[in-house]
């Protein structure tokens, strides 16, 4: 069956490591906070300007000086910093954060990734998205495999405006769990009960598959 | 004290000499750490033709959404936009002209205004619709593209607090990019919350040096909140 | 804790995997907030062959000076050099290579390693040696030359307060160079004079956050006065 | 008769303005400091990165993490403030600094400046000269008009490395006060005492003299 939201979160968790400094973008990547492994310890980074983004204040504590990229009121954890706005993209761009994570219309097999604009419809803007993918080294996007209508999201070219070029390496789909190497899709890992034809049947890039795909583990 | 003493007196004395067709960078994001009482004055002046260089460009009716429905701004140079339906309709039928900039770009450009820096080099928004007409290099077997500083006749900036001399402290994050705002401004104009004498803020700890600051007053502010989110106190 | 301690317990630690012919970025102003016991680490390891990057290169007997007479330094980008007698000695010979840069641009060069800026247009040099095999272009009809980012292999840093996470606050002038050396080195190294628990920074005044920082450690400076200048009491 | 080194201080001060912010280099520049004239404030910014830089301390207020650029120890104004050496450098790049005062080896008639390098001698850098040059609008170099030998340090060409091209409008001699424009000096005032002969045949350059040349006031 194909992953939840929280499924998603979940498998991304995975990734994390300890210590680890990871900027979650907007959406499902946000949910991944919510499934740090216990004992582990990761920092958030809020491109608005803070590095340890803590949980939702309550009534009490609510700021209006203290939000995320999202716009949300948060709160601090502990040890965090506050930085302008320069700063926070130098260490986005500077490559300093270990993981980020974000959501993406379109990626293809050459790293291309589309996540910010579809022509004829209403422009918002990248936000900080593109700073993001080009800055990382080590980045997840996760979206859903397919449309509604069953087109592909994986594709050989995106066909959508771009967001970076050349700068993706991991996909994490409702099906999937993908690898984006020499100009191919490498198939990791299958959601659970999802067959390999399936994720073949609505993979339009050219799919690597491996004698053995492991059904994720969550 | 006259030399340095920046503060004035009122909201009109603050954004003097502002004319149409200026271009104005401005700092806050989404509507934290904005210069309410700046804009508000903005809008009661009526000037017009205005290039704004904002993050966002506030909600229908607060934030520098308010300049909207007079057509005040000509352009506005922003990362992300369309969270005001006036905002939309102006966009779609052309009578506001939008240059989407990714931002840690545009962070980047108000610094590099401000820092004398005409141009820079970064590899945000190669082969993406952003490096159109920009020119492309590669550095160690990366690419980027070069992108230009941005310097406004006039900066409109709030801080959390400020000596006379215009020393600045922002607060968590409604520093955002104000302290950036602040350098690349002819005019930099400062509202703040609360202003003290020389001397009682700590030298280690100004996040902007009065050397950038021409005007500065103390206002109240609304601080609006975008999305409140909270959790239960009991989690 | 375990994730973002950056403390380790000894100088050899701190400098692990510094090999010979590294590049180390280091903070500083003459002999004010050097690192002193990295430095002396450094001359104790007898690493040979460094590229230094740091605004000077200190007197015969303090500061980066100690490396000269083992000539483990090959080469030393600075703004300001030849307060050592040693060092005259090896730059007349031709034994060590010294890349003359401007201050300002140094500063900037670091800052833009850190944060991702490959290279960056400046008016500062242009026309003169500094120039030289640089492009030069025109930007509002002024010039301007380019000028490239620097990254260490190391950075080597002086701070005055850390938290464990490596959260750095600097102390009046000795912060210098020190916070953009922190950003431009693939492992930062960094030593202080007192360590507190996470949480007992204050956010909002935390000058280097802690993602730029590897390596942690509490040390003793003698913190030596290049030109000690008093007036009388009187005055 | 020729200025001395305070009087040449004393010059420039009244060329300082109430507010104004100004980087004094080492040498006749920093004596400026003395000479602020009565009911006028000035702050000196200190380009290791202190703006509101105080008189030299006491032997009690002595302080190592308190030095000025010229690695003097100094103490703070009222209302100073720390920064790092790339703020610092932004601040005067970026044109912020009202006055700059420094001193040179040769200028000449197209404002260029020689002030760090004699090739042959040892070479000390350039410190922040040149982006003290290539960054402030209003530059006046302090220097003496003419070598002790009589050979005249305001040149048709500078002979040695530039330290900035076409950056310096005011140079202050012992001799002259002299505003370069137009590819000429100009000569604006003269020092007590000293007759336009004089400072004709030290000024190798093209040398504009009006009708009436002032005596400078000290």
């Amino acid at each position: 069956m194909a992953l939840t939201r929280e499924q998603l979160a979940q498998r991304v968790a995975q990734e994390l490591q300890d210590g680890y400094y990871v900027n979650l973008g907007i959406g499902i990547p946000t949910l991944v906070a919510n499934y740090v492994p216990k004992g582990m310890e990761v920092m958030l980074q809020s491109e608005n300007g803070l590095l340890g983004m803590g949980q939702f204040p309550t009534e009490e504590e609510i700021d209006a000086d203290l939000i995320n990229a999202g716009k949300q009121t948060v709160t601090m954890a502990t040890g965090a910093s506050v930085f302008d706005s320069a700063e926070s993209f130098a260490m986005i761009r500077g490559g300093h954060v270990d993981l980020t994570v974000l959501g993406a219309f379109e990626v293809d097999v050459n790293g291309n990734i589309a996540s910010y604009m579809i022509p004829g419809k209403l422009i918002k803007g990248m936000g900080g998205a593109m700073d993001l993918v080009a800055g990382a080294d080590n980045i997840i996007v996760t979206m859903t495999h397919a449309s509604k209508h069953g087109v592909s999201k994986l594709l050989p070219h995106c066909t959508l405006p771009l967001t970076g070029k050349g700068c993706i390496k991991k996909v994490l789909t409702d099906l999937a769990f993908i690898e984006i190497k020499d100009g191919e899709f490498h198939l990791l890992e299958r959601a659970p009960g999802v067959s390999v034809e399936e994720i073949v049947q609505l993979t339009a890039g050219k799919l690597v598959i491996p004698q053995h795909v492991p059904e994720m583990i969550l | 004290m006259a030399g340095f003493d920046k503060v004035v007196s009122s909201y009109e004395e603050a954004m003097a000499g502002l004319e149409d067709n200026m271009t104005i960078v401005s700092g806050g994001f989404g509507l934290c750490g904005i210069a309410e009482n700046l804009i508000a004055e903005i809008k009661r002046k009526g000037t017009k033709g205005l290039t704004m260089v904002s993050n966002n460009c506030g909600v229908d009716d607060f934030g520098l959404g308010v300049l909207l429905p007079n057509r005040q701004i000509k352009k506005i140079v922003a990362s992300y936009v369309g969270e005001n339906a006036e905002f939309e309709r102006q966009m779609m039928s052309g009578e506001l002209e939008v240059e989407l900039t990714p931002q840690g770009t545009l962070a980047e450009k108000m610094r590099a205004g401000g820092a004398g820096i005409p141009a820079f080099f970064t590899a945000t928004g190669y082969g993406t619709p952003v490096a159109e007409g920009k020119e492309e290099r590669e550095f160690n077997g990366r690419h980027y593209i070069l992108e230009e500083a941005i310097i406004g006749d006039f900066a409109i900036v709030k801080a959390w607090k400020a000596d006379r001399y215009g020393n600045l402290v922002f607060r968590k994050t409604a520093r955002n990019f104000n302290p950036l705002a602040a350098t690349a401004g002819k005019i930099t104009v400062v509202e703040v919350e609360e202003i003290v004498e020389p001397g009682e803020l700590d030298p280690d700890q100004i996040h902007t040096p009065g050397i950038y600051v021409n005007r500065l007053i103390q206002g109240t502010f609304e601080k609006r909140i975008e999305q409140r989110t909270v959790r239960s106190s009991a989690e």
